[in-house]
């Protein structure tokens, strides 16, 4: 039985494993960079270690740091969170060969599932559907040409080595193929001196669904149904909801006995996601599969009621899964908004810094996941993700409203953060439809990007504050200098009630 | 005392004509307000003005007497104009033109820097590169120009605002 | 339809109703006493209007005041919250009088379930099983003892005009019966001016049930399940949660019946508890009605699924209910956990006082619903909640689980409360078990009292701490007397990152 | 350097003997202590302890140099005994004996004042009621005593610790 772990990350998802430590009596150890020795996860953690400087690669990446802690610290498991070295085969692998309990799938899975073309071949293996396209890297033009008649246009043509959109062409008209291929096929020769290519269906009004599984070591696999991310800013998921407004209960038990399957496949082991593009007339193709614990995980856990953390643990103490399928149900809707450190104002340039105030929202079905508090500053080496507010209601309408609440009560002041970008979302009608695909975003960007103006005196009480709060100050200060009353004594700032407390 | 403040592109004249406790009559550009105002957190007046509730936030800005400040839906940029201030704004006014330096508009590290003084630089190219939040982001030149000299090296962490660059 | 509320309450059921308020884009006005001008339901609401001096008989006691203020605001309707005016059958009559919409039961309905004795008479009328006893006021001594040989001992004596355990008699013995009459009667003389005694039946080891019951204009009432009350200090509710260990299906069945009963036998409208008392055999018998939202229905809201605010403000409408009996069913458990400003190590000394820090505890399951804010000064005046905890998990176990620790992370300086006391209940093993009654304080009171203490290096560490900020302000304070740097400037405690900052 | 510390009854030797930035090398009655040191919150100070991680939070107590210190499941009054604090503490014993004042152990209001400077009380009789949080405390003696002055009218407001009533 596991009674100690370490949390090979940082941010809100290192306390969020630790929380679930803690209720299962499990003593959780923090591991930190330079960066992060005020960081919560720090405080959370029963112990801490520090692993090395702030780049990531010199600390969270770091697996020889990051075992020796273990091994010092002795904890019986590692959990990776998101990110990092999640989805790293070579740490499950290392892990298991020190004797420690990698909380996650093995490097078998991993691997299999992190590289595209391989995990592409194992889903047809498997009976899963994949978007229509080529398994094998194609370098000969005229093939490549005879294979895009086959598809059907539009086509997406991919740099085989590639990767950020570099070498990547999408094709509409037949006309355009020939030079389409050659212009992908230089632009990936320039940028990974690899000038292979291979070809996808192109999905024109794509959705991103994605099922949530758990497996044990003894071979019981389930889903816990989907969740609908098809929010997305510069392929950033920005907003996630369950159930997805596009899903059908027919097709919904299809696609999750596709992702049971899909995780068969590879033996897997632990919690994984199989993410799916999905078109409007609900044809769906297997995308990847993450394997490791998702970013919006909650609203799965809201909606079924399933402490997902728990399952992990469970599954890598070796125990049967708890929960049978047919015992699992949604219950309710659910949406995630992430809130980042970034500036909508100046094309969400990042915004690190110090955390001055903060307000939490509250009350019935919201749950709050973040990691700063007020005095802290945000570290520049990490993730701009500042917390998720996860929102739960009776249906999507009730849940949208009660989201709405939770982001106008929300306050973070000191950095620029998402949050009337979210609150915009939530009033945009193609959101409120329910009717909407990747696209969504660019598609409403003036919608988005529109302030909306205080009608009242916003800006008298904005002069007004201004003033007064400048005026004590000057007050203050020429108290301090004025007089020689300051005697070395017992008085400090912000020790009265309320008074202006900078 | 009769102050001058610079909010969304125009000064405002604002002064305080009577205060009993948390009620204030205060003028601004000659219209009267009387607002019930009191500070509650760190930073943040709770204000009720003709009932109406509103909480306003203030962070001090990253330069003297300037304030960045948040009601419900809208952010200001306020500048206090006391006299120092106008003698200092005065002063800046004089000498803007001399010379330019680019800066940073966030917090970061320097991943590149693709200029050394004496350098020309065309529109458009990139001078340095600074990273944040696993984000990279380059900085360019706008005109042609020639490098005056440079104030960063690689590695090296810098502040929102902080000059990079200085061209002429 | 109702477009704006005036909330006639403070503190965090005034901010708990607001919430919903702007769930359905309904305006919230708030009312505020002299000593809450800084209270967060003020700073929350739309609009805030001043009543009056800081005792409540003179602000939120002061129907006049209020009525005044919903006229001046345009409010369609008032919602009373808990405590203050919830209960007053005048204040329904005169909001009713006046053309406002009060959000709660018509006068007749108060006054009806507001008396005793009246209250028991109607439900008895209603065939709901009431505590065996007299219904009326006996002032002859040999009818007394009469009655009570019928009833069977244990009875317990009270004074018909009593109330505050004064002119109360437990009766065990049948030679104690003349002797406890005599004494309760001239007890009650003796502070109500007025002999008169009733005699009910004592229930040994008695659990305090409640059943949540909303019910609309049209005659259509529902019940959503019970909440278990038992954990009580000095008749002070300190824990709820539900389902309730005791209970059975075929026994919720038939109580919840009988609360549908209860409210339609009073043509009740709106949200309304009806309180039993049952024994260890699951005999259970009427109550009282509180004719009002609980503080503890949160708990019900989370299992159930359905914001009950929500729901009166629908009623207040004069909409049909949303939800059938048939809808509904209980999801998991729930806990709520009181938190007030008491000092359990000082027999629960009210602690009101300036709020110096708060760490408020968030994650999966875990709801809180309060009202301070850092820099809040909690008045004297009034009820010393802060806040509840409300925690949701799949079953008992795990609900009792997430809660330690919640209240594990939840950290309030500046005042005493009741959060470490409360960690020891979630630590008992008659709470753990689910075995207990209205006298589980009382016989656990040496495990409850009982702090545990810490085997690390605790004082080490607060030593080492205070020295440091000791030495910290003292070179602070001698820097500002030492040179004249302070020019006037803009240099003000606190900006500096994480440094100390009183 | 060295200061005495009053702890949980007893009286605490402390010294710094070593920082480097938030490392800090303690001496606590001859014992050697090694610690990662951060202030984090307001009075809040995040401590690491071979490994292990503390926070430890401070409030200013209502008298000078004094601290309320809590850690996970202890809450500690610390008195600092700097040269001042001592000397001020010897005073204060001199003199303790003298008078005796009956304090308020809450902040609340003055319900009812049932003495005046000169009766003579009983012991466990009621000198003052104060009301908080709808809870009325009253204060008794605990000895027979003389009243010598009221220091407090009925609906007067009353910190915690302030004294109500001087009796001999």
């Amino acid at each position: 039985m596991i009674r100690k772990i370490l949390v090979a990350n940082r941010g809100e998802i290192a306390i969020r494993v630790m929380r679930t430590c803690r209720e299962m009596d499990i003593l959780s150890v923090a591991v930190f960079s330079d960066a992060d020795r005020t960081s919560m996860h720090v405080r959370y953690a029963d112990e801490a270690y520090h692993i090395g400087p702030s780049p990531s690669v010199e600390s969270y990446l770091n697996i020889d740091r990051i075992i020796d802690v273990a091994k010092r610290s002795g904890a019986d498991a590692i959990h990776p969170g998101y990110g990092f070295l999640s989805e790293n085969a070579q740490f499950s692998r290392r892990c298991r060969e020190e004797g420690i309990i990698f909380i996650g799938p093995g490097p078998e899975a991993i691997s299999t599932m992190g590289d595209k073309i391989t995990a592409r071949k194992t889903m047809i293996q498997a009976g899963i559907p994949v978007v229509p396209g080529t398994t094998e890297k194609i370098t000969a033009e005229n093939r490549a040409v005879g294979i895009i008649r086959e598809i059907g246009l539009p086509v997406i043509i991919k740099a085989s080595a590639g990767g950020g959109g570099k070498g990547m062409r999408l094709v509409h008209r037949e006309e355009d193929i020939l030079s389409a291929i050659r212009a992908a096929k230089s632009e990936a020769m320039a940028a990974f001196g690899d000038d292979s290519v291979y070809i996808e269906k192109y999905i024109s009004s794509p959705h991103h669904i994605e099922f949530q599984i758990l497996a044990d070591n003894h071979g019981n696999v389930i889903h816990l149904f989907e969740r609908e991310c098809s929010i997305q800013r510069r392929h950033q998921k920005v907003i996630e909801e369950t159930p997805s407004p596009l899903m059908t209960p027919e097709v919904r038990e299809e696609m999750g006995k596709h992702a049971v399957a899909a995780a068969k496949e590879v033996n897997y082991s632990g919690a994984g996601t199989i993410e799916f593009i999905v078109d409007d007339h609900l044809n769906y193709f297997f995308l990847e599969m993450n394997t490791r614990l998702q970013v919006e995980h909650p609203i799965t856990e809201r909606v079924v009621g399933v402490d997902l953390v728990r399952e992990q643990i469970h599954i890598a103490n070796n125990q049967p899964l708890t929960y049978r399928q047919e015992e699992l149900y949604q219950n309710g809707h659910a949406i995630e908004c992430r809130i980042y450190a970034e500036d909508p104002d100046r094309d969400f340039m990042p915004s690190p810094g110090l955390i001055q105030h903060i307000t939490e929202p509250l009350g019935f079905g919201v749950r709050h996941d973040g990691y700063v508090y007020e005095g802290f500053e945000i570290p520049i080496y990490y993730d701009p993700l500042i917390s998720k507010l996860i929102v739960w209601g009776k249906n999507r309408t009730e849940t949208i409203q009660r989201m709405k609440r939770a982001l106008y009560a929300y306050k973070i002041t000191g950095v620029k953060t998402t949050i009337k970008f979210l609150e915009k979302i939530m009033n945009a009608p193609d959101f409120v439809s329910g009717n909407y695909n990747t696209h969504f975003i660019e598609k409403n960007w003036d919608f988005l990007t529109d302030r909306e103006k205080c009608l009242g005196d916003c800006m008298a009480v904005a002069i007004i504050a201004a003033y007064y709060d400048y005026m004590e100050r000057m007050k203050a200060a020429q108290e301090k200098t004025g007089t020689g009353r300051t005697t070395g004594s017992w008085k400090f700032c912000g020790r009265k009630a309320g008074m202006s407390r900078y | 005392m009769a102050l001058e403040i610079y909010i969304d592109g125009r000064m405002i004249a604002i002064e305080l004509l009577h205060q009993k406790g948390n009620i204030l009559k205060v003028s601004i550009d000659g219209k009267l307000y009387e607002v019930d105002l009191v500070p509650v957190e760190k930073g943040v007046y709770s204000i009720l003005y003709k009932n109406k509730s509103y909480n306003v936030e203030l962070v001090p800005g990253k330069k003297p007497k300037t304030y960045e400040i948040n009601t419900l839906y809208n952010s200001y940029h306020v500048d206090i104009m006391d006299s120092e201030a106008k003698y200092l704004k005065g002063r800046h006014d004089d000498h803007m033109d001399d010379k330019e330096a680019i800066s940073s508009p966030m917090p970061g590290k320097v991943v590149k820097v693709l200029v050394k003084p004496g350098d020309r630089v065309k529109a458009g190219e990139t001078v340095v590169i600074v990273s944040a939040m696993k984000m990279e982001s380059e900085y360019k030149v706008k005109k042609d120009h020639l490098i005056r000299s440079v104030l960063v090296k690689e590695g090296d962490t810098v502040d929102g605002n902080q000059p990079l660059v200085i061209i002429e």
